[in-house]
């Protein structure tokens, strides 16, 4: 058992169910938008908000927001772990995307319940 | 007249690996990549390789042919040499002892990290443990394994972490175990192999299946050993 | 005079990482004896692993009446009379233990409906001390059961905790001042390094040597090297004129084809298509011993009934069986086929021809695998401090001819023995003086001479030529004249090899200096092996001689002994004395 | 003896099978998206701002031939990384996991994706 505290959930499967599971959650938030593009060609301000505004949307956007997180990191840190091989600069790497999600996360938030 | 590379280096000798190039007379027979290697060696005697069974079942002479990876001893000229060129190399990824001799001792250990043995913490009957005709087919696929290292030194995955992932090669052996009816030892087996890098690293790239000279499939069977976790987490 | 070698103590070491070592190294460190096993390849890479048909064991799963005595008979009947019955009888009767024990290590048998180890037939088996037609009797793991038991005793071994000293090469063995064997000294391939393995005991289990012929089933690293060692040590060595010529060979390639390739149905057909075996042997036909098909093949390929090219083989017929029967029972077969002689046997018969495979001589050992200095006709003196098992031993178990299928039980059964007399002696308190530095200094005169070697000969030139000399005056059939000759070709060729020239002199991974030992051990061993075939003038067994076409109970009902130092044969009193029963006495030999 | 051994690690020698390249391409896609998730991001919020925002980010999006190629270039990269997603769930179900399938799947991914690569540069243009 190789043993790693950086790692998202620390264990193998943990990690790899939630990348799958926040993959599916991000595939279909994608879809539902590249639909919703398709469906509204003239897209304008209004009907770009007001689709916001729906709890529900909001909800799906939420979740997709938080999928992103978790599947940002699983992903980076194994690619961290892979070809970064001086512990300083891994770890290093490893902040870096950490911070960033935890910024987007934060900004995602405001955005969504800010306008 | 074949051209043939090969990686040359000598620990004594050299600071760095070089390629060497030699000619072999081949009489327009398709020879298998182990017989040039010997009219090499006859040329050159300092040339070193493995090599035993020459039929493909001891799997000492694993090397790269001409970028694949595969059994010098049952792989003939005519399946890899093109524009009447052969490079040999040794397999990627393990540190190299002398010319296409590899240093195998990473491979053995995560081998031997699966506890290839059976375990059965009940008392052995008088004859053998009763096994099915269709308990044993479930092996089939998994025992024939030679150790060549063919398939584990094809894998990027293990490449970049040799000493956390188990590779290909040992991962087929645990599921070899996890699937023996006569093995009691599963959720230990199980437990062991639950963490992001043993198992979790194989990405499917199918490059272990390319190369086994065996013909055997390491990504299925990780596959259901990551099913075996599955269900017993859930 | 030698540089001071640096040493490594142990209490047992067992030299060769095959079936018989490692179920040696097996059984002593389970007893806590401190052990090393010295391996020239990684375990599994031994040539254990290209065992194909099975492991012959009366376990009674094919036949629930099974009887162990069946198969002593039959083993008795195969050598020819010259096997020994108490170690026949040893190894018939442990075998099941045995066997079990191998299962209950994980070794991935073929099964039966029941659950129980499945049984092929094989030849020279039979039911009732042969009045009961054909047995079933070798236990399977397909068509690859020596690479399942070779991993299956390596997994053992690393279950255990052997001590593993992999691609180690043992050169010679030391011998103490009282004439008993306590260690070796060995060479660590990756670096070079010389070093002397200290021990108590000493356990050879180096296998064959069938390198010393052209053509031969054996893996290349097969090059006798126990036997070498023995011989320059002065110890002799026991009926090495009979070789096996296994019938089926891949013409060309010399890869093994199983003789469970004929236990499924599959039989030998000539160029006419006829069934030639039924002539040769009309009761067991293409289950006949090994050395009745081989020359029976020869015999048909000689009088023009040959088949290919050059009418130079025989064809082995299997597309009757099925595709599905091929598949699931002899996949092995099918992939070397393909690959070896560019025939897919689901289609077309296999071009085969009798090829070198076994050596049934070896060093004489008792039935704890001891090491036996045979003095007189009826009288042993024991080496102490050696033993020997498997291949490399002449317990023995396959006299003149070996059946098929006992080479896997020979080697678990007494791998098995020599590590409980072992235990035994040791826990009995043996004791040894040690070796002064002169003691090593002998030892270490051969490696010597290679390292100072100025110029000479190419290892190369003279391992073709040995190898070209055996096969023609040593092959299935011999003759004294042509014997003869042989014998003055090895006597010459001897010169070239002490000049032999070794080019390389560096350390790591020197694969031309582990060359040039083995080439030094094939020739002791085909030298034995030629002046113990030209002594023996009857036919038995696998030496069959056109000028002394008969077997001679009384003459040679015996083992030959080579004896290195004066070179020459003597005679040794075969066992007739089994434990539980009364023995068989010869009779004539025919399927 | 005590230097260290050299690494037969040249990239350029190895072959490896299509489904590799998918794999590979699957990380850099990934690493890309990460990277410009603060474009998505951008977009997104000045989208939502007020109406002049949204009508920047229409602007950009149909005249400014840089925006438009970073759009592009995110949404192949984006429609690559989901393809090869979806490919990688089949094989968790037990699919494709043969040599052939697999390479037949890779094809289908990478081939899929030039289509979508296409589609998207002539919705965006």
């Amino acid at each position: 058992m190789v043993t790693s505290i950086t790692s998202f959930g620390r264990s193998g499967l943990y990690d790899w169910l939630v990348q799958r599971i926040t993959a599916l959650v991000l595939g279909c938030y994608t879809v539902f938008l590249v639909v919703f593009f398709l469906s509204n060609p003239g897209l304008n301000f209004q009907d770009w908000t007001s689709l916001h505004a729906q709890l529900p949307v909001r909800i799906f956007s939420l979740m997709a927001l938080f999928s992103l997180g978790a599947h940002c990191w699983i992903g980076l840190w194994s690619v961290s772990t892979d070809y970064i091989k001086p512990f300083g600069y891994r770890f290093l790497f490893q902040v870096v995307v950490g911070a960033a999600m935890f910024i987007y996360i934060v900004w995602g938030i405001q955005l969504l319940w800010g306008f | 007249m074949l051209n043939v590379s090969i990686y040359r280096y000598h620990p004594e000798q050299d600071e760095k690996p070089h390629m060497q190039d030699f000619q072999v007379d081949t009489s327009g027979k398709d020879l298998m990549v182990l017989d040039v290697l010997f009219s090499i060696k006859e040329q050159d005697s300092s040339v070193v390789f493995r090599r035993s069974c020459r039929e493909g079942v001891c799997g000492s002479d694993g090397m790269n042919i001409n970028g694949k990876n595969g059994l010098a001893c049952i792989t003939p000229l005519s399946s890899c040499v093109k524009k009447n060129k052969l490079v040999l190399r040794p397999l990627p990824g393990l540190p190299v002892v002398r010319d296409l001799v590899v240093d195998m001792g990473q491979f053995y250990k995560q081998y031997e990290k699966v506890k290839p043995y059976l375990l059965n913490d009940t008392p052995a009957p008088a004859i053998e443990r009763l096994q099915t005709p269709q308990e044993r087919a479930k092996l089939d696929g998994l025992y024939e394994c030679i150790l060549c290292a063919c398939c584990s030194t094809a894998c990027p995955s293990f490449w970049w972490n040799p000493d956390k992932f188990i590779g290909p090669a040992g991962l087929l052996q645990s599921y070899r175990f996890l699937a023996d009816s006569r093995d009691t030892a599963t959720q230990e087996r199980l437990a062991e192999l639950d963490d992001p890098f043993s198992v979790f690293r194989c990405h499917g790239i199918m490059n272990c299946v390319n190369v086994c000279p065996k013909g055997l499939n390491p990504t299925r069977a990780i596959g259901h050993i990551r099913n075996m976790l599955l269900d017993r987490a859930t | 005079m030698a540089e001071n070698i640096s040493t490594m103590s142990f209490d047992a070491v067992v030299i060769g990482g095959g079936g018989a070592g490692m179920r040696a190294a097996l059984q002593l460190t389970e007893a806590g004896i401190k052990t090393a096993c010295i391996t020239k390849v990684f375990p599994t890479r031994s040539h254990t692993v290209s065992a194909q048909g099975g492991i012959t064991c009366a376990i009674a799963s094919d036949d629930p009446d099974d009887d162990w005595r069946w198969h002593m008979y039959d083993t008795i009947k195969g050598s020819d009379y010259i096997g020994d019955q108490d170690a026949i009888e040893y190894m018939c009767s442990v075998g099941p233990q045995a066997v079990f024990e191998l299962d209950h290590m994980g070794l991935p048998f073929s099964r039966t409906e029941k659950g129980r180890i499945y049984q092929r037939p094989f030849g020279g088996q039979s039911k009732d001390f042969g009045k009961g037609g054909q047995a079933a009797r070798t236990c399977a793991a397909a068509d690859r059961t020596g690479h399942a038991l070779l991993h299956a005793l390596y997994q053992g071994n690393l279950k255990g905790g052997t001590t593993f000293l992999n691609e180690w090469f043992a050169v010679d063995l030391v011998v103490n001042d009282n004439k008993a064997v306590v260690g070796v000294i060995a060479i660590c391939i990756e670096t070079g390094e010389t070093v002397y393995v200290d021990s108590k005991v000493t356990v050879l289990a180096t296998g064959g040597a069938g390198r010393i012929y052209q053509s031969t089933t054996n893996a290349h690293i097969n090059t006798g090297d126990g036997i070498g060692m023995c011989l320059r040590a002065g110890l002799p060595v026991q009926d090495m004129e009979m070789w096996q010529f296994h019938p089926t060979g891949i013409a060309g390639a010399g890869t093994l084809v199983t003789e469970g390739c004929r236990g499924e149905g599959g039989y030998l057909i000539n160029k006419d298509g006829e069934r030639f075996m039924e002539r040769y042997a009309p009761n067991a036909k293409d289950l006949a011993g090994r050395d009745v098909v081989a020359r029976a093949m020869v015999m048909e390929i000689l009088e023009g009934r040959g088949v290919g090219k050059n009418a130079d083989c025989v064809h082995l017929k299997l597309d009757h069986l099925g595709e599905e029967v091929l598949e699931s029972r002899l996949p092995g077969i099918c992939e070397l086929s393909r690959t070896f002689a560019h025939v897919d046997p689901v289609k077309e018969p296999i071009p085969v021809v009798p090829t070198c495979h076994y050596m049934m001589g070896g060093i004489p050992t008792n039935v704890g695998g001891q090491v036996l200095f045979p003095e007189s006709e009826s009288k042993d003196r024991v080496v102490e401090g050696l033993y020997a098992c498997g291949e490399v031993a002449c317990v023995s178990v396959h006299g003149a001819n070996r059946l098929g299928g006992n080479s896997l039980l020979d080697l678990v059964v007494f791998g098995r023995a020599v590590g409980l007399q072992v235990e035994k002696s040791i826990r009995d308190g043996y004791s040894v003086k040690p070796a002064t530095q002169n003691n090593i200094d002998v030892a270490m005169v051969q490696l010597q001479r290679l390292n100072n070697s100025k110029g000479g000969e190419r290892i190369s030139v003279v391992r073709t030529e040995l190898q070209r000399i055996m096969q023609l005056y040593f092959g299935v059939f011999r003759e004294g004249p042509s014997m003869r000759k042989g014998l003055d070709l090895l006597r010459q060729l001897r010169g070239q090899l002490q000049n032999v020239y070794l080019q390389d002199k560096s350390q790591a991974f020197n694969t031309d200096r582990i060359e040039s030992l083995e080439l030094n051990n094939l020739f002791e061993v085909a030298f034995a092996t030629a002046v113990a075939a030209e002594a023996r003038q009857e036919s038995r067994g696998a030496h069959a001689r056109n000028d002394y076409t008969d077997r001679d109970d009384k003459q040679w009902l015996k083992h030959s002994v080579y004896y290195p130092e004066e070179e020459r044969i003597g005679k040794r009193d075969v066992n007739f004395n089994p434990a539980t029963m009364p023995a068989f006495p010869p009779k004539i030999r025919t399927y | 003896m005590s230097k260290k051994r050299p690494v037969n690690l040249d990239l350029t020698t190895i072959q490896l099978p299509l489904p590799a390249l998918t794999s590979i391409l699957h990380r850099v896609t990934g690493v890309m998206l990460f990277v410009g998730l603060i474009f998505f991001f951008y977009v997104f919020d000045l989208s939502l701002a007020n109406e002049a925002g949204f009508n920047t980010v229409k602007s950009l999006l149909t005249q400014h031939f840089g925006a438009k190629f970073i759009a592009w270039g995110l949404l192949t990269a984006l429609s690559f990384h989901l393809l090869a997603g979806v490919k990688h769930l089949i094989m968790d179900f037990g699919y494709a996991e043969t040599l052939k399938s697999a390479n037949l799947a890779a094809k289908v991914v990478l081939s899929s994706c030039v289509i979508l690569s296409i589609l998207v540069g002539v919705w965006l243009w």
